[in-house]
């Protein structure tokens, strides 16, 4: 484990390398990190699918990953709390700072950073259960040992679903509407009660009314957590996020201010990307 | 790295990272790989066994390989061990079932996947897995029961015989039927639905989009069918115990094997499988030659229904591909 | 659930209070210009153009937010309507900073002279502006075509106005050619305000193109 | 019409869809031929389970008794018993099982005393006595002498009843004419007889019950637990895919192969072990339930993984992810969402394999059922019969009722099989539904 | 089968309908009708999808439906070329008027309507055939007279794929990228000439750049066909169309010109949805 | 296949080639606006007049098609800076165009009558706020910044003309009252004048906006 200053500083060493990454005053969040992707490379047996991309994520932001398919978005994303240790055949090199810590370090349990750093898959994927023990059953395995009650309760409302669901708890998870479904996932997430939130195309499955809500949660969850969030949809990145990065086959073309990247990037790819002008 | 002032103040606590004991997980997981290993043990088992006796098979003084391999002969009681004749039966019990079970397999796939109604599919493939569920020894029964007497109405009780391959194959065939149209249902309707869809588009008509696209978009699984079903009856026991004969139709020169009449089908013969039911019955001594014998004649089935398993499993391979 | 676009409705609230407090700043600036000018306050008329600096630095901040929002918030229909329309009232709020700026800078150019003739004319001709800009804006805010139209008309006075008030004022500078310089000044002045009135029935373009998407020249 | 406006285009449309229905018309035909098989096959063991049959009896019921038998007390039975088989024949009976609780109905006290204070005393002496039903059975067996001289099938037996009655009356001029179903109460009940009016499957069914108990303990954990290791746990290397290539092949092994295994190794050189010598009971040799259950073990053990695997690849990846995107562990993911999602799939795989199972003839053929056998058995170690045997013994036999009797017996088959196998069609579609 | 008479001015009829049907000075497109649907009514079983919609589309225009999951935008555009006969349990009620005949008149064969009204799907669909023959198929079967070779390569150059596809005609289908697939269904699509070609969320399943790649391909088609597209996507249909409808719960809101519509819609409901408001 | 966005791509066309009819009509209607003064043509002076309906109508178009383009193409980054420079230029051409019929509108009001002096600085300021006017174009279509800095420099001289013109005018009216009514429209002519070139600067100022996404002031 490496003690690494984690501070709004910390992004100096990249501004050597060439994806430009530009610092402005913040707007919104602490000026913390909430993680520190450290010249993250990985390979899927030979193939370099991410090349050497550092990537500080501000806490209490909503930092999005976008890039043409195939670029390396998920699986970035999934280095962040080590989804991609389930996965063979996968070999990652670099560093992943959380809390001055290295998650990859040896004697890490991934277990263990699954619960600090939850996640979001594309398509809802609610447990065969009953909707309360969705949200319930994370928090049990991880020995909660409040109220489970208050806790589910309270994890429904943070995704803007108590309402709908309060009256049918016992209800099959599976019973619910596709944007209802991704929004229990959600919960299921608050329940553990982590500080980031990974999502992985968290809309895309949805139709663009499920989908609009989804967007409006996130907003709503940077108030308390850190979201890193891939999509396809720019425009959805344009909408929620406060930074985006560009990936291009593997590299990081461009990390800035989400306002920045869309009216004046730096990177000529960028601009193509941006503009619709991706040949 | 210097440590600035604002450093991180949000790890307030650190948090626990590091392993919890799992000693549980992995004990689950000993045990799971003995569980998987069992099968390997099985194989080396049935290969040792089958190798071991017809190594003793073949090193007793009687028999010479290639009278095993070249003879028309198939005489325990007087030492000619050619088989050939076992060979020879399963060839034309399995050609007949395959002949049945074929084109009405594929047929009734083809209607069940494209034709059929939800409803009236409903109905039918519960029907068909009863077929597929019936013991072989009832098939045994009838074809002895039914399907010999109704040859021998039908072609005379002079050229048929009251154990028969014709009879043995053809029940065979309906055996098979189900376990052919059900794998090639499958693959019909693993044909996406997106197929059909294109070719309407396009202005093909039902049959032209079910025999045009769906039906090679799924052959390699209607050939991985065949097959299976060709192997299933290469092993196939008691239909032709039952109702083939109980005896090898011996020849007495590869001449008369390859004549009409060793490819009649209204006369008795007995397969490789009829002939290790039949000797094993009963009390055989476990030192005598009749029971290394049948040893040999499993290695021989299981080189075939191997050769026919692995062809199968590349070509089911294929399709996998295909749509992945 | 709700749905309400959170940021775009932010932003779209931001925009509105920008343009309310350029409309305070640049409303403020003119009564002052024109009040520097009756009591020849140099001093006042100073501050007016140093204010006009605040102004302008708005009119960046709403062009800023305009094309941001534009580009991550992919407004439509009436949202985007409302969003050109801030960027061009924008514009003419600017404007009307401008020229209360260029009105005290003429209180500067006259200096402490007196003037030729007491201010009557003038003040009307400013308060009539004035008015006819807090309508515009009043409609902008209330989206209120009704009101928008009213300051089509009312520009109409306006313009009688002015054209009395330079015939008035050729007429003392012919009368007296040592008034020339100060006569232009205020013919200057006059012009100004006349710009004003115009800017006003641009805003309520404005406003009648956000409620309707029809562009109509109030002008004409 | 839509007519062609396209010069370039000649589609033909009448005429392809003529060819079209002229070979919906092949399709369909080949199913309902499949069904008529079915249907064949269902009448021609109904046809020949029930019908009339011709009996003669040495001696007429009514020559012994003025009322029918099965209305005289058990001490007239033993006496009619008593008066027409000979002495020794009775002894032996007695000895087999004793007739009264009290007193000896054909041997004498003292050499009755003298033969169960032998080391090896018959069962006769430790038994209970025969009830009524045996005792009557035993007169109609010894006594009456029944037997069938000519069977008729089902459909003959309606269409054509007088017929046959006529021709009875004119062949065997004693022989009386009787409806029989050959499957009732008694044939379920009654085991072994080499009498084919007087067996039954009691000791096959019991011996089905057994094997299948036995193979189900060995199976079913073991195939659910390699399926696990190969889905959740086995790394991609070279012996995962040798164990997965090798579970695929033996799947596909036919099953009379089996039998050479469980006789070459659970019969013969497990012999010690499985015949249960080694605990000191048991039977003379390894041909017993225990060697019967683990061949049909290994035999179903790839259908069982395969249909196990199959079942949790159906467990979409997504749920393995959620699992552990809250922080579970593999094993709590595993307990926790893939069992229990994959569970109705492997249970109605298990279900399909056990039928097979117990359908299945050729490979205990081999490692040797009994093929004749009476006694119930009543543990792991003994000798075993079950019902496919039973059918294949009686179906080979020349003797024509034994067709009737085997008819019957695959009645009884068939109706275990399709209990199991609708009890699989259900839970397969019931939550092949709920997803 | 009535006579209708299909001009410009048939859709005066609907103006006293509800749903408000401008109609405008036309831009693009020949200013006739290429498809007319009027008072169509779908259900499934007892289901009421599509609630008695009027649609005219015009020649060699791009017409978007548009509208929440589930509303009937699939549904109606399988009307058109009567692909809902191959669904079980559904039932059409209404006219469609195609060339002055009603393609639900009694008489009319299925097959010979969507010869002429081809139709591309959500997923690509190519058939695991060569490239070629997933071309030629259609054409084959339709007894196509001329020189099959030249038709390919026309077909695939109209669908902007023959550059990328020219040596490798004899390659399956299968193995081009999800882009190229879709547009080979373009291509195959072309080779049976129809008049009219439904999409449905053509470019829905690909990712960004393979989606504009399709959206600049309707653009080129639309000078030789008419396009009928269904989209999730607003933007897209604000992207490409000319006319554009939006449907809400099997009914129709409001049809006008693509650029009315995203500037200026004159329901209150299409603005809601347009602005990203649908609660 | 090769990627352009047509539609966006042709929009952008649109605008751009409307931008350069406004300016086309712009800078003739200077011309003959001056050049009508300069002769004393009223029907010339009247042409020009009728021919402002035209830019007007092109502002109005430019305007039309920049909410289409932004509703439907959702433009971002450089695509989006052009759109709402595109915009903000066509409202600066639409008021050269009020400008060039303002001096129209001098020569109508000054009649027939003879100018108290042959004009000289007068048509040279025009000429200057042409040129600036064109290069600010030129430096729009090629996005050349450094040209865009030079239309800034160049109106200091415009102002310095300006004041100068000012001052001249004011002593010849100071000179001969007679003159004060030709003078002061003379006036309002040179203000006109400036005020084009002011926006020539403006225009100079999107470019740079467009270029950089920066938006400074030029005329500060
Ligand atoms: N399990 C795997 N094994 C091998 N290669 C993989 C695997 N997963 C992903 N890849 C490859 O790695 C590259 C990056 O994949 P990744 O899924 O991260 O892309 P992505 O940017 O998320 O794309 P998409 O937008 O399509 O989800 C791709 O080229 C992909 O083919
Ligand atoms: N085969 C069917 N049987 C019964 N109901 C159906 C069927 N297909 C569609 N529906 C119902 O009809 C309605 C309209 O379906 P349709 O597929 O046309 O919607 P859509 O607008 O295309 O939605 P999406 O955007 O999700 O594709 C939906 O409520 C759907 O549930
Ligand atoms: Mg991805
Ligand atoms: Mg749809
Ligand atoms: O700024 P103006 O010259 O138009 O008043």
């Amino acid at each position: 484990m490496v003690a690494n200053t984690m501070t709004t500083e910390a992004p100096q060493r990249i501004a050597t390398a060439k994806p430009v990454v530009a610092e402005r005053t913040e707007k919104t969040g602490t000026g913390r990190l909430a993680l520190d992707a450290q010249d993250v490379h990985v390979y899927y047996d030979t193939f370099h699918a991410v090349k050497g991309i550092s990537l500080p994520i501000h806490e209490k932001e909503i930092t999005a990953l976008i890039g043409p398919s195939g670029c390396g978005k998920s699986t970035l994303l999934r280095c962040f709390n080590r989804m991609n240790d389930v996965v063979s055949g996968v070999r990652i090199e670099g560093q992943i700072l959380y809390k001055n810590q290295d998650i990859y370090a040896a004697g890490v349990d991934p277990v263990a950073v699954r619960r600090r750093i939850g996640m979001v898959f594309q398509k809802p994927n609610p447990f065969p259960k009953s909707i309360y023990n969705n949200v319930a059953w994370g928090a049990k395995i991880n020995g909660y040992k409040g109220n489970m009650d208050e806790l589910v309760e309270k994890s429904l409302r943070q995704a803007a679903l108590w309402d709908e669901v309060k009256d049918k708890l016992q209800q099959s998870g599976l019973s619910l509407s596709g944007g209802q479904q991704q929004r229990l996932c959600i919960a299921r997430t608050l329940a553990i009660q982590p500080d980031v939130i990974l999502m992985d195309e968290p809309a895309s499955a949805l139709d663009p009314i499920a989908s609009s809500k989804i967007e409006e949660l996130m907003l709503e969850l940077k108030k308390d957590y850190t979201i890193v969030v891939v999509t396809h949809n720019m425009q959805q990145a344009a909408r929620v996020s406060d930074r985006t990065a560009l990936l291009w086959l593997g590299e990081l073309v461009e990390y800035d201010e989400t306002q920045t990247i869309f009216t004046n990037p730096s990177q000529q790819k960028t601009e193509d990307y941006i503009t619709g002008r991706h040949g | 790295m210097s440590q600035t002032p604002q450093s991180n103040t949000s790890s307030d606590v650190l948090p626990d990272l590091s392993s919890r004991a799992s000693i549980g997980e992995s004990i689950i997981a000993g045990i799971l790989f003995l569980c998987g290993i069992i099968s390997i043990l099985t194989t080396i088992s049935i290969v040792v066994v089958l190798v071991r006796e017809a190594y003793l098979f073949f090193g007793a003084s009687e028999v010479t390989l290639r009278e095993f391999f070249t003879g028309t002969t198939w005489q325990p009681a007087i030492g000619r061990f050619g088989i050939w004749p076992l060979i020879n039966a399963t060839l034309m019990t399995s050609f007949a079932a395959m002949l049945v079970s074929l084109p009405l397999g594929i047929s009734a796939a083809i209607y069940l996947s494209e034709y059929a109604s939800e409803r009236a599919r409903s109905i039918i493939k519960p029907i068909l897995e009863i077929l597929a569920g019936i013991p072989t020894v009832v098939y045994g029964y009838f074809a002895l029961t039914f399907m010999t007497p109704l040859l021998r109405n039908i072609f005379g009780t002079d050229t048929v015989d009251i154990f028969n391959t014709g009879s043995a194959g053809i029940v065979m065939g309906f055996m098979i039927l189900p376990m052919i149209s059900s794998i090639s249902e499958d693959a019909l309707r693993a044909v996406p639905d997106s197929l059909r869809n294109a070719a309407y588009g396009l202005g093909a008509t039902k049959f032209e989009t079910a025999v045009r696209v769906v039906f090679p978009a799924a052959l390699s699984g209607i050939m991985a069918a065949f097959i299976l079903g060709l192997s299933r009856a290469v092993g196939e026991t008691m239909i032709v115990a039952v109702a083939a004969g109980a005896g090898p139709r011996n020849f007495d020169s590869w001449g008369e094997a390859f004549s009409a009449e060793g490819f009649n089908f209204f006369k008795a013969a007995e397969t490789m499988t009829g002939h290790i039911a039949r000797i094993s019955q009963g009390d055989i001594s476990y030192a005598s030659l009749d029971y290394s014998s049948i040893f040999s004649i499993g290695l021989m089935l299981f080189i075939i229904t191997l050769i026919l398993n692995i062809i199968s499993r590349s070509v089911v391979n294929r399709l996998r591909e295909q749509y992945e | 659930m709700q749905l309400h676009r959170s940021i775009l409705e932010s932003n779209l609230q931001e925009l509105q209070s920008k343009l309310q407090e350029m409309a305070r700043l640049s409303l403020d600036g003119l009564e002052q210009a024109i009040e520097s000018l009756k009591r020849g306050d140099t001093a006042l008329a100073g501050r007016v153009i140093a204010g006009d600096d605040k102004i302008n630095q708005l009119e960046v901040d709403i062009e800023q937010t305009v094309v941001v929002t534009i580009a991550t918030q992919q407004p439509a229909a009436g949202d985007l309507r409302a969003i050109i329309a801030a960027l061009q009232i924008a514009t003419e709020l600017e404007r009307i900073g401008d020229h209360a700026a260029s009105i005290a800078k003429v209180t500067i150019r006259i200096g402490g002279e007196k003037l030729m003739k007491p201010l009557i004319d003038i003040p009307r001709m400013a308060t009539n502006g004035k008015d006819m800009l807090m309508k515009s804006l009043k409609a902008y805010e209330d989206q209120d075509s009704i009101l928008a139209h009213e300051v089509a008309a009312d520009d109409e006075d306006m313009d009688l106005l002015n054209n009395q008030i330079i015939r008035e004022l050729l007429a003392y500078m012919v009368e007296d050619p040592a008034k020339i310089t100060q006569g232009s000044n205020l013919l200057w002045v006059t012009h100004n305000l006349e710009r004003i009135g115009d800017r006003a029935t641009n805003i309520a373009e404005r406003v009648l193109f956000m409620k309707t998407g029809e562009t109509l020249d109030l002008n004409r | 019409m839509i007519p062609e406006t396209n010069s370039n285009y000649n589609p033909r449309l009448v005429a392809r869809q003529r060819m079209g229905r002229a070979w919906q018309i092949v399709f369909m035909s080949s199913t309902v031929l499949a069904l008529i098989f079915l249907i064949v096959l269902m009448l021609n063991i109904i046809n020949s389970a029930f019908g009339l049959v011709a009996l003669e009896n040495t001696i007429a019921p009514s020559e012994l008794a003025d009322e029918p038998l099965e209305a005289l007390e058990k001490e007239a039975l033993v006496g009619i018993l008593a008066d027409n088989i000979r002495r020794n024949a009775g002894r032996k009976l007695e000895r087999e099982q004793r007739f009264f609780a009290d007193t000896l109905a054909f041997e004498s006290q003292e050499k009755w005393d003298e033969v169960c204070a032998r080391a090896e005393a018959p069962e006769g002496c430790s038994s209970t006595p025969r009830d009524h039903a045996n005792v009557l059975a035993l007169v109609y067996e010894r006594v009456v002498e029944q037997q069938v001289l000519e069977t008729y099938p089902l459909w003959d037996s309606i269409t054509r009843g007088d017929e046959i009655r006529a021709e009875i009356e004119a062949q065997h001029p004693g022989a009386t004419v009787e409806f029989w179903s050959w499957l009732d109460r008694n044939f379920l009940t009654t085991p072994m007889s080499s009498d084919a009016a007087l067996a039954g499957v009691r000791t096959a069914i019991l011996g089905s019950l057994w094997v299948i108990a036995l193979t189900i303990l060995f199976a079913f954990p073991t195939g659910v637990g390699a399926a696990l290791y190969l889905q959740e746990y086995a790394p991609n290397n070279w012996l995962t895919r040798i164990i997965q290539t090798n579970i695929d092949n033996l799947a596909g092994v036919p099953s009379i192969l089996y039998g050479m295994l469980g006789l070459a190794i659970f019969a013969r050189t497990l012999e010690p072990i499985t015949s249960g010598q080694f605990l000191g009971v048991g039977s003379e040799n390894g041909r017993t339930i225990l060697s019967a259950s683990l061949t049909m073990a290994l035999l179903i053990l790839p259908v069982i993984i395969i249909n196990a695997q199959e079942a949790l690849r159906a467990v979409p990846s997504s749920l393995r992810n959620a699992a552990y995107g809250v922080g579970a562990t593999r094993w709590q993911m595993i307990w926790s969402h893939v069992l229990p999602y994959a569970m109705p799939g492997i249970l109605t795989g298990t279900i399909l394999a056990v039928s097979r199972a117990i359908g299945e003839t050729a490979p205990l053929l081999v490692v040797g059922a009994a093929t004749f056998m009476t006694s119930d058995p009543n543990s792991i170690f003994s000798k075993f019969t079950v019902m496919p045997i039973q059918i294949f013994n009686w179906t080979s036999r020349p003797q024509a009722e034994f067709r009737n009797i085997a008819a019957a017996a695959i009645i009884v088959l068939l109706f275990i099989l399709l209990t199991l196998n609708t009890t699989a069609i259900l839970l397969r579609n019931r939550f092949s539904t709920r997803r």
